[in-house]
């Protein structure tokens, strides 16, 4: 209708056709959502950089046992505390070699492959238990701020998980579901969806009270009375129209969440009531080797570096996907 | 006050050009415009929206940095009355510094976000004097006082204590205005401070800012694109398009003689109070560019599709400590009317007196307390969740604001499409090719499908929203000020959409409004509204050339003439503050009783609050 | 040397335990921390020196059959009270506050942690005002349990009358701050933080202690405290170093001060479960002696797997000096120390054949045995702790070597040695195959310890799982032995019984297979002198003695 | 505003006796005992004994019962006459003496009172930890604010490196870290807490400031990071706001626009999150008490919990509960003060 008529003069022909239905420059070819996403996305150093290297991590802590195939659980008693293979550089004499080439623990266990097996764990509990989190977060405050009979009481609700004291929760879950799980799942499993359960299950609130806030304030928009006068069900308008809506304080919350779990995880094996001892997370790693720290600074580096990284990459991926996603950021 | 030619020009703008730098390259905001501004003279600039009438002013400001732009070229000069001539382009920012807000003001676009919503009035007013004219505290409180009085805000004391919700538009605006003079600056920029108001108040502040420029001598640079505004207040007149200035003269050669092409299809959009006198029936408006229109009247026929009958709404105003309703909102109160097919209704009525109330509860978005409403033979209040969301196939409703109205995160395409989805009344491929045939029908061409809101202009946008009431084949749309927001241009060209609609489709309007010129273009009947009821109801004819109610006859003078020769004088203007329509739990509100002055001409006899 | 002079000529010491002390009365709480901490105020009339010997400290002497103090039937025991002895309040310690302890201790209401010392005890007459008699049901040929030792140190009557029984709780006052003979008065007691202390005015050694204040800080763990002595300086003496050969070592490199140990009866030792743990048999029905064990009722099973560990490698990698190999149940005193150390070297092969022996070969190849379809598998749970994690994973790389798959679990401390019928976890309830933990026995007598062993004694529903015989050990031969040492008073004929009774669970049967002989290690500054580990009752039990070193 | 305040305040009973219920079956049902501490050598009859001493054999309500008596009768009574007897704040009045020596919350580690033991531990907790929120806070605020207003800049970016890093690294790793380089290495400052150390003149004052540093370091990292991304958030929220150019136009200085009508406006959600991370404080910083050995709430609750003395880990935690909803209340009270938009009725 628009796009056809070539007149003489560009000025003349525009009022022929006055007002809102020109776009003045030249149209573009209409192009996906997707793309549009990736192209902002892409734009975002941090978040490329972030990206990427979660993607490497993850290949790593996936692929990385078939290349490097040293049992992290075996012990090699006789070649216990190898320092990593570059203190060779300036001390000939330190035990190191490629054999170990991040070095072993007072066991001779290879801190290579604990640090690919832990990483195995940390990474998913985090994922997992941030997903669990978000989900129950997102869910709890978004009906509380949509139904508003329900928001006292799921409030209320949140105060009450909120005060739960984390360990006495862990214990009585292990006592409680560890027979059950276990015999489904075997041991290590059924003690991965319990850690993974209990982290999830306690750390939901902040997320919850933020969307609940959030969604308090859309429910009040326009947008949202013209949905429901064009016959949207209340369930369409949650998931079509606020939930959208308040991706990015979401996207907030799981960079927060991820860090969280992995520390969560790290401080129940502190405290002793986390994954079996044999099992490896980065946060077992660090916690173990803390009172060896001044004469194996790598032990406790190695896995702090791994954690920090990984949440510090979350972190820049998750700013860039809420710019990426927030369409009138994206616009600019 | 046209010739000063003496003295120098205040400002002058050469050869401006504004760039902004986006994903997709530099786009221009304003390409090549040039103007002058002599003291003690209103200069109008006009033009459709977007094409740079904003962007000229806050670079005038130099404010345009701060909202990523450049200015690639021109210079601005400006003529400081102590130290001469500057360009401000090339003046670095302490210096602009000083002269903002103290030699040049300004009055934002939009009144109700440009004030800081957590500070008072009284130190939002105080703080550029006490900056730029160094008094104390109590001085500066002094004056901020003087001037709340000047701009005629009730209860000035109070207000300087009060935030800024809690004003009303009109009292905000005219905040911002004082705010603007406080320091009587040379220069007053006003970028369509009237837009958003409704009629009474608009009047109000055109003769408020007419009489501050008699006054003080300030040359003032007014923003709009209402052409009736333009003939009130202006003495020349600068008309921008598409980033350029395309023709500039004094008021009434730019009215009586338009040459740019452009210039005269904005002239033929504006609709005139009294254009359709002695026309019974509504017609659409001859645009320039539609040469072949065909002018046909739209008849309507005589068939009922709507009966509302004692129609009341009330808010509870919750208080105490257990959230008792301690008082009610009655913002509808006893409302009768009805509406026949392929017919159009208009409400009309101030700001605030339940116009979008009345037409949210026929919709039952928000629940009336008690009355009938009738659609077609379905009684609306007797029903259930599940059958009032059937019901709302035959009923859509456009919204106020459109941008509020559309989800900022979804394409425009989806939300067209949503009600089909809603209702499954197509599946496939043809939902999409219904939204197709949708995006034609309202003139906007396909590649918008994949756009989001905020990449649309305002007269865009509206087209999307009707485009989204039109997809499930309603009976019946309310129009709540589906037009208010553009401008005159896109206007017209919805007007004559929504008629044109109408003769095809044989659709029902309920039209809200308060733009008397355009209700006069639109509608077969009018129902005039104040404090909840309706005053006055009867064909547009009837009501428009014979008002009855003494509110309506205000409300027929309170709106401006686009002709410069007839000026309004302040004292013609006389409004009352509405009084509140809060009444405690146990009010009882008397029932309305009219009185038929012609056949189906009914006034209002009863107390209504005027 | 210490050079002597008057009291509290040092100024201040500083004492750190990682574990807090809570109360001050170690009969409300059996924590081996409040009985330390309250052994600095209250005394015992004698107390075990680091030999295991005993030494009068109220008592004018130690009684015995010789000197008459202990009946000839071993029936009572009479003690008494050295001249001159006060108490802090300065009033002198009398007959009635020894049988006013005893009342407390005894009270039916009172839930006395050291009700176990006063197990068969009659009644105690007081003789006259220095002298007690304590008369028991029956012999007893080791009458020491009441009045002796940290366990069970004298209360002032004056102090506590009100608070006997249930009132018990109720004297914060008392529990916090009790008046005692020792050489400190508490100033403060902050519970599970701080106490701080000053020298008792009356201690019977005008010349002691030489300082004159003492800090008892709580919290943290034993690497914070082992860095606070022997690295950064900042305290005196840390209490229980449990930490890695090689941490406390590079620690003691600092050279700000050095760990000390000694050795007692504390054994860590491997408990093999005789009964079927299985989940699948209902509940009631686990783990006691209804099943047997499907894989361990086998003793060759249960020798294969202890041969198989490398005990000397477990003290290396877990205590260091702190630890001895032991294949012993009781490792000392010498008099009941059995002598066997055949379990000390490793014998990986011989193990191997042991199975092959016992049927347990592997089929599929996948490196661990079977035998009629069931898998050489083990649970193997211990209860959360550094080292023992390390144990664990040693131990099941052997068993692994062997072709014995093992599943580990480590089970919080408060939960495992919780005695919590409903939880699955206790040590007691023993849901897994195998497991570990360290146990010894209070004094110098092993009688009560090999009686645990006794048939019959094993936790189950009936006795709501309390019980001490772990394992479900029964063995007629074993409990008529059991029956002849406590007839026998002679000190040599005990030690042949006893070591009869520890041979029997360990080496022949391999019932229980003990791993380390764990001695105690506490870290001291190198400006402390005087100090003198003792594992045989309270740490501090000579603090008295204590003295600054000057440079 | 005060209707709604007390409104909420009398909803948050039920609320609170609800959890209080819910905290005390959590605990109820988690294994776990008080004899777990008491060495092996003291026989099970014996520990049989200690247990029914401590009234571990009652049925729950029983015992759910009296803790409600204890906690909500008994208590509030002996903090009353502590009021009117020894403090100086209200010790003018009369005394009250309601105390009448009724069986108050007693720890089973103990066999005191716990509120003495809470009252007790509360300076050191107040200092350490909530000194330490206070410098996060104030750490904190700043970057937000700078990284906002140079949005993707170096700064911003360091600022978010640094803030997520302080965020990723736990406690127990940070806290033996600084010991060993600032104690151990260096010399210069002590590793242990000296929970009875009084100020009263500027020596003391300086051993309290340098026992202080690392605790309050390692925690305020935390604070840091967390509150300098909600604070950087609302800043880009507000910066773009059509009144922070009115002011622009006013001619003000950035200086003051920024500090002034920016953060204003910012600080209204900043204020909340900080309010509702308070009662955190209270609750005390388990780890990183434990690590230097601060022994204030955070520490009392962990010894209690391994000690299962449930008569302190339920009033601890029921408390902490009561901060929580009452912080709650308070951070949304703030919203209302702050925004003058907001009103509750
Ligand atoms: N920050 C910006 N970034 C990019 N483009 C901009 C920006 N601000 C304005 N523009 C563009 O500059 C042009 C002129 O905008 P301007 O706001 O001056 O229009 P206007 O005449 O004031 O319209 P209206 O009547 O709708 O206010 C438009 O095309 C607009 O898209
Ligand atoms: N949800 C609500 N709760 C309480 N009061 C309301 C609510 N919505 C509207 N009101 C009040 O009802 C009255 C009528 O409002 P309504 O929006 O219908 O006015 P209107 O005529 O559409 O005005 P405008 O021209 O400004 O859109 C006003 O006093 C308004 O403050
Ligand atoms: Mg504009
Ligand atoms: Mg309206």
């Amino acid at each position: 209708m628009t796009e056809q008529a070539t007149p003489a003069s560009p000025l003349e022909a525009d009022i022929e056709t006055i007002g809102a239905l020109m776009d003045k420059g030249p149209s573009k070819p209409p192009r996906s959502q997707w793309r549009d996403v990736w192209d902002q996305f892409r734009k975002h150093k941090g978040a490329v950089f972030g990206g990427g290297f979660l993607i490497l991590i993850t290949f790593t802590v996936l692929f990385g046992p078939y290349i490097w195939d040293v049992d992290p659980k075996a012990l090699d008693i006789r070649n216990k505390n190898w320092r990593p293979i570059y203190t060779l550089l300036w001390d000939g004499e330190a035990a190191a070699g490629w054999a170990h080439p991040f070095g072993t623990d007072q066991l001779g266990r290879d801190i290579l492959a604990q640090m690919i097996a832990g990483g195995r764990v940390s990474m998913a509990v985090g994922w997992l238990a941030m997903g669990l989190a978000l989900v129950i977060g997102t869910a709890i405050g978004v009906i509380a701020g949509y139904f508003k009979r329900l928001d006292f009481w799921l409030m209320r609700f949140t105060d009450l998980v909120l005060s739960l004291p984390i360990l006495p929760l862990v214990l009585l879950a292990v006592t409680l579901f560890r027979q059950p799980l276990n015999s489904n799942f075997g041991p290590e499993g059924g003690m991965f969806i319990l850690i993974v359960s209990v982290i999830g299950l306690t750390s939901w609130m902040q997320t919850a009270r933020i969307v609940r806030g959030d969604i308090l304030a859309l429910k009040e928009r326009e947008f949202i009375l013209a949905a429901r006068s064009i016959g949207t069900t209340s369930g369409k308008i949650i998931r079509r129209h606020l939930l959208p809506n308040v991706i990015s304080p979401i996207m907030v919350s799981a960079t927060l969440g991820l860090a969280t779990a992995i520390i969560t995880e790290s401080a129940l094996s502190f405290l002793g009531v986390g994954f079996p001892s044999d099992y490896p997370t980065w946060g077992k790693l660090l916690a173990d080797a803390v009172p060896r720290m001044q004469d194996f600074p790598e032990r406790v580096l190695l896995p702090g570096i791994a954690i920090s990284l990984t949440v510090l990459s979350v972190n820049y991926l998750g700013d860039g996907l809420r710019d990426a996603l927030d369409p009138r950021i994206r616009g600019r | 006050m046209l010739d000063n030619s003496g003295t120098a020009p205040i400002a002058q703008i050469k050869g401006l050009r504004v760039e902004f730098q986006t994903k997709d390259g530099p786009v221009v905001g304003v390409e090549d415009v040039s103007f002058d501004i002599n003291p003690g003279e209103t200069v109008c600039i006009v033009g459709e929206s977007g094409s740079g009438k904003s962007v000229s002013s806050l670079s005038l400001m130099r404010l345009i940095e701060y909202g990523g732009g450049e200015i690639a070229n021109g210079r601005l000069l400006f003529n400081r009355s102590d130290a001469g001539e500057i360009d401000l382009a090339q003046s670095d920012q302490s210096l602009m510094r000083h002269i903002r807000g103290n030699e040049i003001g300004m009055i934002f676009q939009e009144p109700m976000t440009a004030l800081n919503p957590v500070f008072t009035v009284g130190r939002q007013m105080t703080e550029g004097l006490r900056l730029h004219r160094g008094l104390s505290k109590a001085q500066a409180e002094e004056r901020a006082l003087a001037l709340l009085k000047q701009v005629r805000i009730p209860e000035p004391e109070r207000r300087l204590k009060q935030f800024p919700h809690e004003l009303s538009g009109g009292m905000r605006q005219r905040v911002v205005i004082a705010m603007a003079l406080a320091c009587e600056p040379r220069l007053l920029i006003a970028d369509e401070p009237t837009t958003a108001l409704d009629v009474t108040i608009q009047a109000e502040i055109l003769a408020l800012m007419d009489r501050l420029k008699r006054e003080t001598g300030t040359a003032v640079m007014f923003i709009t694109h209402d052409m009736a505004v333009v003939a009130q207040m202006a003495d020349r007149v600068v008309v921008m398009f598409r980033g350029l200035k395309v023709e500039e003269g004094t008021v009434e050669e730019i009215f009586e003689n338009p040459k740019h092409a452009y210039t005269k299809a904005l002239l033929a959009a504006v609709p005139k109070l009294g254009e359709m006198k002695g026309k019974p029936y509504p017609e659409p408006m001859r645009l320039l560019g539609t040469k072949d229109q065909e002018i046909k009247p739209i008849k309507g026929t005589t068939e009922t599709l709507l009966t509302v009958r004692n129609l009341t709404t009330r808010f509870p105003v919750t208080g105490g400590f257990l959230r008792r309703t301690i008082a009610n909102v009655h913002a509808v109160e006893d409302l009768s009317f009805s509406i026949n097919k392929g017919q159009t209704l208009s409400l009309v009525g101030e700001s605030g007196c339940g116009k979008s109330t009345a037409g949210r509860s026929i919709l039952r978005l928000v629940e009336p307390k008690s009355g009938e409403i009738d659609l077609d033979g379905k009684d609306i209040m007797a029903l259930n969740q599940r059958d009032l969301r059937t019901a709302r196939l035959d009923m859509q409703m456009i919204f106020q604001d459109p941008f509020a109205s559309l989800n900022p995160q979804m394409q425009l395409a989806d939300q067209v499409a949503e009600p089909i989805h809603n209702f499954r009344t197509l599946k496939g491929a043809e939902v999409s090719k219904r939204v197709e045939m949708l995006f034609d029908r309202v003139e906007l061409p396909r590649s918008f499908m994949r756009r989001f809101p905020h990449e649309l202009s305002g007269g865009q946008r509206q087209r999307v929203a009707i485009a989204r009431a039109l997809a499930l084949n309603p009976k019946l749309i309310i129009a709540d000020e589906a037009v208010s927001a553009l401008d005159v241009s896109v206007q017209a060209q919805v007007l004559n959409l929504m008629m044109e609609l109408q003769a095809e489709m044989g659709l029902s309007f309920l039209f809200i409004s308060h733009d008397m010129a355009v209700v006069e273009r639109v509608s077969h009947q009018v129902g005039v509204m104040y404090l909840g009821r309706i005053v006055e109801l009867g064909s547009r004819q009837r009501v428009f050339e014979n008002p009855q109610h003494p509110y309506t006859q205000a409300l027929m003078k309170a709106v401006p003439v686009a002709d410069p020769r007839q000026r309004k004088k302040e004292s013609e203007l006389n409004f009352k503050p509405i009084p509140s329509p809060i009444h405690p739990v146990g009010y009882q509100a008397e029932p309305s009783a009219y009185r038929e002055v012609e056949p189906g001409h009914l006034v209002l006899t009863t107390d209504s609050g005027y | 040397q210490d050079q002597g002079g008057e009291r509290g000529r040092d100024g201040d010491v500083k004492i750190i335990y990682w574990q807090a002390p809570s109360i001050m009365n170690p009969y409300l709480s059996g924590g081996t921390k409040d009985l330390e901490a309250s052994s600095l105020v209250i005394e015992p009339m004698g107390r075990y020196d680091e030999t295991g010997a005993m030494v009068p400290y109220l008592a004018a002497e130690i009684p015995t059959v010789e000197n008459g103090g202990v009946s000839e039937d071993l029936t009572s025991i009479t003690w008494k009270i050295a001249d001159g002895m006060m108490w802090s309040d300065g009033t002198p310690v009398t007959s009635a506050d020894l049988a006013f302890t005893a009342e407390y201790c005894m009270h039916p209401e009172g839930g006395c942690a050291q009700g176990a010392k006063f197990d068969g005890v009659k009644e105690v007459e007081i003789i006259d005002d220095q002298t007690v008699t304590v008369h028991f049901n029956e012999a007893k040929p080791n009458p020491y349990g009441p009045f002796m030792g940290a366990q069970s140190p004298i209360l002032q009557k004056a102090q506590f009358e009100n608070c006997l029984g249930p009132k018990a709780p109720e004297c914060t006052e008392q529990n916090f701050n009790p008046i005692g003979t020792g050489p400190f008065t508490v100033t403060e007691f902050r519970p599970n933080d701080v106490i701080t202390m000053a020298a008792n005015e009356n201690f019977r050694d005008p010349s002691k202690p030489a300082f004159a204040t003492l800090t008892l800080k709580g919290g943290g763990d034993a690497v914070a405290a082992g860095r606070a002595v022997m690295e950064t300086g900042e305290y005196d003496y840390a209490w229980n170093m449990q930490l890695a050969p090689d941490v406390l070592s590079k620690m003691a490199e600092a050279g700000m001060g050095k760990p000390i140990s000694a050795f007692g009866t504390l054994v860590e030792r491997l408990e093999m479960n005789l009964t079927d743990p299985s989940p699948d048999l209902p509940e009631g029905e686990r783990s006691t002696v209804a099943h047997p064990h499907p894989i361990l009722s086998d003793e060759r099973v249960r020798r294969a797997l202890s041969m198989a560990i490398d005990r000397e490698l477990l003290v290396e990698v877990g205590y260091g000096q702190a630890g001895r190999a032991t294949c012993n149940l009781v490792p000392a005193p010498a008099l009941y120390a059995s002598d066997n150390t055949e379990c000390l070297t490793q014998d990986i092969e011989g193990a191997k054949a042991l199975l092959e022996e016992a049927g347990w070969t592997d089929t599929n190849g996948d490196g661990v045995r079977d035998k009629d379809g069931k898998k050489l598998s083990l649970l193997y749970q211990t209860s959360t702790n550094a080292v023992r994690q390390d144990f664990q994973a040693l131990i099941k790389d052997w068993w692994s070597q062997i072709g014995v798959e093992t599943e580990l679990r480590n089970v919080d401390a408060s939960v495992f040695f919780g005695g919590d019928p409903g939880s699955p976890d206790t040590f007691q309830k023993f849901y897994a195959d195998v497991e570990m933990y360290a146990n010894n026995f209070d004094g110098t007598d092993p009688q009560a310890y090999l009686a645990a062993y006794r048939c019959g004694n094993e936790p189950k529903p009936s006795s709501q799982w309390q019980g001490e015989n772990i394992n479900r050990f029964c063995n007629e031969e074993y409990d008529a032995l059991l029956d002849e040492l406590s007839r026998t008073g002679e000190l040599d004929k005990r030690g042949e019984i006893a070591k009869q009774l520890n041979n029997m669970v360990t080496k022949d049967s391999m019932t229980i297979v003990p791993l380390v002989d764990r001695g105690r290690v506490s870290a001291v500054s190198n400006t402390l002198g005087g100090v003198v580990l003792n594992t045989w009752d309270s740490e501090l039990w000579n603090v008295a003695d204590w003295y600054r070193i000057k440079e | 505003m005060l209707t709604f305040t007390i409104r909420r305040l009398i909803l948050s009973i039920p609320t609170l006796l609800l959890i209080s219920l819910v905290i005390f079956g959590l605990l109820q049902l988690a294994p776990g005992d008080p004899m777990a501490q008491v060495p092996l050598t003291v026989p099970p009859e014996v520990k049989q004994k200690m247990r029914e001493a401590l009234g571990l054999g009652q049925a729950w309500y029983i015992q759910y019962y009296k803790w409600l008596v204890q906690f909500f009768w008994i208590e509030p009574k002996v903090f009353i006459d502590y009021l009117t007897n020894s403090s100086t704040l209200l010790g003018w009045l009369p005394d009250t003496s309601l105390y009448q020596g009724e069986l108050r919350v007693i720890s089973w580690q103990t066999r005191s009172p716990v509120m003495d033991i809470v009252a007790q531990r509360m300076p050191q907790t107040l200092w350490v930890v909530g000194l330490s929120y206070i410098v996060g806070i104030v750490i904190a605020i700043p970057i937000g604010i700078y990284s906002a207003y140079r949005h993707y800049s170096v700064f911003d970016q360091a600022g978010t490196f640094i803030t997520m890093i302080g965020f990723s690294i736990p406690p127990f790793f940070t806290g033996p870290l600084l010991i060993v380089i600032f104690s151990v290495y260096l010399g210069w400052l002590p590793s242990i807490y000296d929970t009875t150390h009084v100020v009263n003149d500027w020596e003391s004052f300086k051993v309290q400031f340098f026992q202080m540093i690392m605790p309050v370091m390692v925690l305020a990292l935390q604070t840091t990071a967390q509150i300098s991304r909600y604070m950087r958030g609302a800043m880009l929220d507000n910066l773009n706001q059509d009144y922070v150019r009115t002011a622009r136009a006013k001619g003000l200085r950035e200086g003051v626009v920024v500090m002034v009508h920016v953060l204003r406006n910012s600080m209204i959600p900043v204020v909340t999150v900080i309010a509702l991370g308070m009662p955190a404080i209270f609750g005390g910083a388990i780890i990183t008490e434990n690590v230097f050995k601060v022994n204030g709430i955070g520490q009392l609750l962990l010894t209690a919990l391994f000690a299962n003395d449930l008569p302190m880990v339920m009033t601890l935690t029921f408390i902490f509960a009561v901060l929580i909803v009452l912080f709650n209340l308070i951070a949304d009270v703030l919203y209302g003060l702050l925004d003058p938009r907001i009103r509750y009725d």
